[in-house]
């Protein structure tokens, strides 16, 4: 296995998948020119050309449309939101038409688009490109949401998605691009719907995912040290939400805590906290724990900015706690 | 005119009646309170869909609007499926899932009706992409009215359909109305047409009322775009006879104003008196093709009353793939 | 008393507040001429005149856009959204402008904007005519979300939203519209934040709000026959959440059920549920129940749209279960 | 020209000169890394902002974009309060919770920059209609580049500032690129003055780089709109000298290119010659308002590098009334 970064993980993907098919293309702004702003598109328009590789105009609700009706015409697109902040602007399109079009016609069609969608809180970029909007999608029929935390998975998980008949929403981290990791050679892919247990434990099950994935590793292994043995839990796909390998942990563990980046209000951990105390409360001894952001939109200033961000310790001091 | 071959002026007189007596049909039965739903009728519009139509083949792509059942016919889909699906039977285009608002028939190339105005401008773009990728030479086409003509995906997927000179081609049916909010006062220029020039495209206006003009326009639109020319924007102007909806109060406008219209610019009146001073008809053939078309939608009927209504295992089907 | 509908109520509270500051105007499509496709402004252009009452090209993000504009220069709007469900079209404009400016310009401007979104199920309108989409709103931070369940709390709440200098979104169900009920005379609020008990009971805790609280006031009534003292809370506002209400009585009954016609899958209910399960984990005597919609868009066959209607007896049968 | 008062010229020159060395300090010290997040400079581009606000009072609104210095402190901003915002500190305009991509300034009417691309258009279509509700003459600009104008608001917000003749001023500084795409490739039409056609209200082309034009032209507009006349859309030709954000590594143009327009069309060298040419200005008193400048940014530099960090109660502040 190489070491490579995420980014060349997902340009790894692209590259297979491009060549295998001539039937997946890519369009976004600023993709081909300069191979996106985070280098996650580098090198692709010279190996596909500027046809398959397609700068777009500034105009959302098209690049999701018209990969909507790409789609249903045969193709299948990939289709990249700059910023998952701008999801806002395209939101019809991938609620009303994305999403349902093919239940809506009783099935006549299929959906084989993915929309990559890089999130998070990197560099003070303040609130309106620095969010984590993937709970919205959680609650939408008709999608699916994946969301590597890793280059291996970051791979794995774009390959299934631009295979799947089904409309897939990619979130990359944006903090996550330059992250190095083991990557097997030659195809790989990751299933969509299948959480990964990272780190078995008995103690405690920590669920996260993304970027936060990798302070939970950071933790768990502060939290061996103390004696504290967490079963680590990467979701991978928070749609559908793996419940079998939580529930699983969850029995052994008797202890749940869920991390994200996201606002914790509404986020993915009330979901993933609601099914254990729907279907698990018996096996639960000690309160579930979400930790995610405090409820402001993130703030500019790095003094600021820090305090919304989940750290280490964070995770390390909710576990003491609820260990205790 | 005179290229005009008789198929396709059958074509013409074919398509406008069936789309008249299914809806006329579907009327009735909305307002026996046979058809749940909404349905928003095409009545006195049906020489836009046909003519535009007459100029596509099953593989080139249309999308329409939330008034669906006309473009839907012209492209060839079957009443009796649209009828099952508008009673929301198991047996009808989307099984009973999508109901008026949302009749789609891929197999002619229907990628189906929207109940979110301005929906389908995208689709269209994308359905026109995805042909220029393939190098096929498939055209697409975008049906729309007056209201939606001022969505942000107007502006979105013209520009983007002109700056890639795509084979796309969107048809406004300018009927004056935008539910109850006339178009002047939504709209400060008095042709749509004219918003071309932003994109760069041609920009034609036609009488929407009129099957042979909105047919030799759209011809050359059609043309244009499946031999590399790029997008048009067709403004048919036309007049919505009906309320928005069945069961529309209608308390903006006055009956007179509507019986106007209807007395003097009757699309299918407009065509018989052409076709028969043109000798292009005969009355006869006319009235066998009432018939004809009577009788489909009466079998129509019957298909779709006696249809069966969706299981309740269906409810989970068709989701996921 | 007087008995008066919903929407009635609605215009009360549009023409006591319009009466009373000048500044307060309405805009959306289709408003003025028929008075709203429901009735709900009915003689408003009438009274106040076609600049106040302001009927709007069909253009969701303008409409959104431009009532955050006019609030930072001075005004109270109020802005329609036709259908919850479109929403999406101005999605940016609602979670990236309006509840973020204030916070991003560090408190400079108010933003005293009501938006009014017509949602729920009514008359098989289908998969985009439909929607219950409350949750995702609940998980941005900046914004108000409340959501009536009968006429004195329609009025109560538009009423106090208007004179809200936040943004609040006013959701009211589509099949609520025609419903009859007694609402106080003269001046009427219902404070945001602040949810109802609608009726005391000590056998187990059912939260609802918007329609499906009045099916939740039924089943009341049929379990109070068989025994079962339920008591029921009508959330009113779901953002912020007023916990404390819920807490104090989950104390009492030690039983949760939250309904709501949304999807189930990262509805409302998993953030109460969530609530509940970390911090009144050890009152919990029995696993916290969540009914929603299954996992699909709402189908238009009457046959098929039933089924993702929660009913009556399916509260009554799962309130049993749980005091089984 | 000749009307042009002595106030309004200096206005010019000071202007000009405080968005530039503004600037020119806060690339510096982003590049040693004493600013936080993403930094977009308008440099190259200050006569348009510079002309356009010439013509405003306090009381008028604008919107800007992700390159919103220079309208800011046309506008009438305290370099300091963007200082210190730009660096994060509390002090600043937003107290450090926008920086460079949110500052805004109230009390001038400054509605603030905006991250979304497009997200102005419609907020300066609401204050505009703000303004015609309360029988003010307050007017309304829209700031926004090339990229912008191909997002659906553009289309939603001119339309019902159309429709509704209300007192808005859109201004186009087309700069020829969309962060690494230019114009052309995005957008079929040569000019994006054109797009007003469709809209029914004035379209003008101007040359963006020479104040003394944008001033005249955005004056008419001004005009037009306090007195009820309606929108415009101006579009200003300019040139975006310096990369999408600080740091742009530029890979997709040359070098040369923009040496040429630095050299040729330098909107401060290009005032210069015309205003000493003219007489409207002595080089001495160029000079005097340099020293001005550089003293004016050297204190807000010391304001900002010397205030505190936001402390972590503020975290909360500010989300509610
Ligand atoms: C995005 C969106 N906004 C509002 C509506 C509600 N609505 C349905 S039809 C309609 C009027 C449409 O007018 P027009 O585009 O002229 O079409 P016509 O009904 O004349 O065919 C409106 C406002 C909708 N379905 N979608
Ligand atoms: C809705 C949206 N899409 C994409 C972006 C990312 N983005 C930021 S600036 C920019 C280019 C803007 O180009 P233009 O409007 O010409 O402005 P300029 O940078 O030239 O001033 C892009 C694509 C964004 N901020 N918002
Ligand atoms: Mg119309
Ligand atoms: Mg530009």
């Amino acid at each position: 296995m190489r070491e490579i970064s995420f980014s060349e993980a997902t340009l790894e993907a692209m590259k297979e998948e491009m060549e295998r098919d001539e039937k997946v293309f890519i369009m976004g702004e600023d993709i081909a020119r300069q191979g996106g702003i985070f280098g996650q598109f580098r090198g692709l328009p010279q190996l596909f050309g500027t046809e398959r590789v397609r700068d777009t105009p500034i105009t959302e609700t098209a690049i999701v449309g018209a990969g909507v009706g790409a789609a249903m015409a045969g193709m299948r697109p990939v289709v990249d939101m700059h910023f998952a902040d701008f999801l806002g602007v395209a939101m019809d399109e991938v609620f009303n038409q994305m999403a349902k079009i093919r239940y809506m016609f009783g099935g006549q069609t299929t959906m084989p688009l993915v929309l990559r969608a890089p999130d998070g809180i990197a560099r003070s970029a303040a609130a309106q490109h620095s969010q984590s909007i993937e709970a919205w999608f959680l609650h939408v029929p008709g999608l699916k949401v994946v969301i590597p935390s890793n280059p291996a998975d970051a791979k794995g998980l774009l390959k299934s998605a631009i295979r799947d008949d089904n409309p897939v929403i990619y979130f990359e981290h944006k903090g996550l691009f330059p992250m190095k990791g083991k990557v097997p050679d030659g195809e790989h892919f990751v299933p969509i719907g299948k959480a990964d247990v990272a780190k078995e434990g008995t103690d405690l099950t920590i669920v996260s995912y993304s970027l936060m994935m990798n302070r939970v590793k950071e933790a768990g292994k502060i939290l061996e040290d103390k004696g504290i043995k967490a079963e680590l839990i990467d979701l991978r796909t928070i749609s559908p939400i793996d419940k079998e390998t939580i529930f699983e942990s969850l029995a052994k563990t008797k202890k749940l805590m869920v991390v994200h980046e996201a606002v914790k209000i509404g986020g993915v951990g009330a979901e993933i906290a609601a099914m254990a105390a729907e279907e698990m409360l018996d096996y639960l001894d000690a309160p579930i724990k979400r930790l995610g952001a405090p409820f402001v939109p993130v703030p500019f200033s790095p003094a600021l900015e820090k305090l919304v961000k989940i750290q280490t310790d964070d995770i390390v001091q909710a576990a003491e706690e609820l260990c205790r | 005119m005179d290229k005009l071959n008789s198929k396709v002026v059958k074509y013409f007189y074919t398509t406008m009646i069936r789309i008249r007596k299914f809806e006329e049909t579907i009327n009735e039965y909305f307002l026996k309170g046979e058809i749940p739903g909404f349905v928003h009728l095409y009545i006195g519009e049906e020489a836009i869909g046909t003519g535009v139509c007459a100029n596509l083949r099953d593989t080139d792509f249309i999308t329409s609007t939330h008034r669906g059942h006309g473009h839907t016919i012209a492209k060839g889909a079957k009443v009796k499926y649209m009828m099952a699906e508008i009673f929301g039977k198991r047996t009808g285009y989307c099984k009973g899932k999508g109901g008026s608002m949302h009749i789609a028939d891929f197999s002619v190339g229907m990628l189906g009706a929207n109940g979110v105005v301005g929906g389908g401008y995208t689709l269209a773009t994308g359905a026109a992409l995805a042909s220029k990728l393939q190098n096929k030479d498939n055209v697409s086409v975008c049906f729309f009215s007056d209201g939606a003509s001022n969505r942000g995906t107007f502006h979105e997927a013209i520009n983007m359909a002109a700056a890639w000179k795509l084979p796309a081609i969107f048809v406004c049916e300018n009927n004056q109305w935008a539910s109850t909010t006339p178009y002047r006062t939504t709209t400060a220029i008095e042709n749509i047409a004219d918003r071309a020039i932003g994109y760069g495209i041609p920009g034609v206006i036609v009488d929407g009322n009129d099957v042979f003009e909105v047919y030799k326009e759209a011809e050359k639109a059609v043309d244009r775009a499946r031999s590399g020319g790029g997008p048009t924007l067709i403004e048919a102007k036309t007049y919505r006879i009906k309320g928005h909806f069945v069961g529309d109060p209608e308390m903006y406008r006055t009956k007179e104003e509507v019986k106007k219209v209807m007395e003097e610019n009757d699309p299918i009146a407009r065509f018989k008196e052409k076709a028969t001073e043109k000798g292009l008809m005969t009355e006869k053939e006319m009235q066998e093709i009432d018939k004809k078309i009577e009788k489909e939608i009466n079998e129509a009927l019957k298909f779709a009353s006696e249809s069966p209504s969706p299981e309740p295992e269906e409810l989970y089907q068709d989701l996921y793939v």
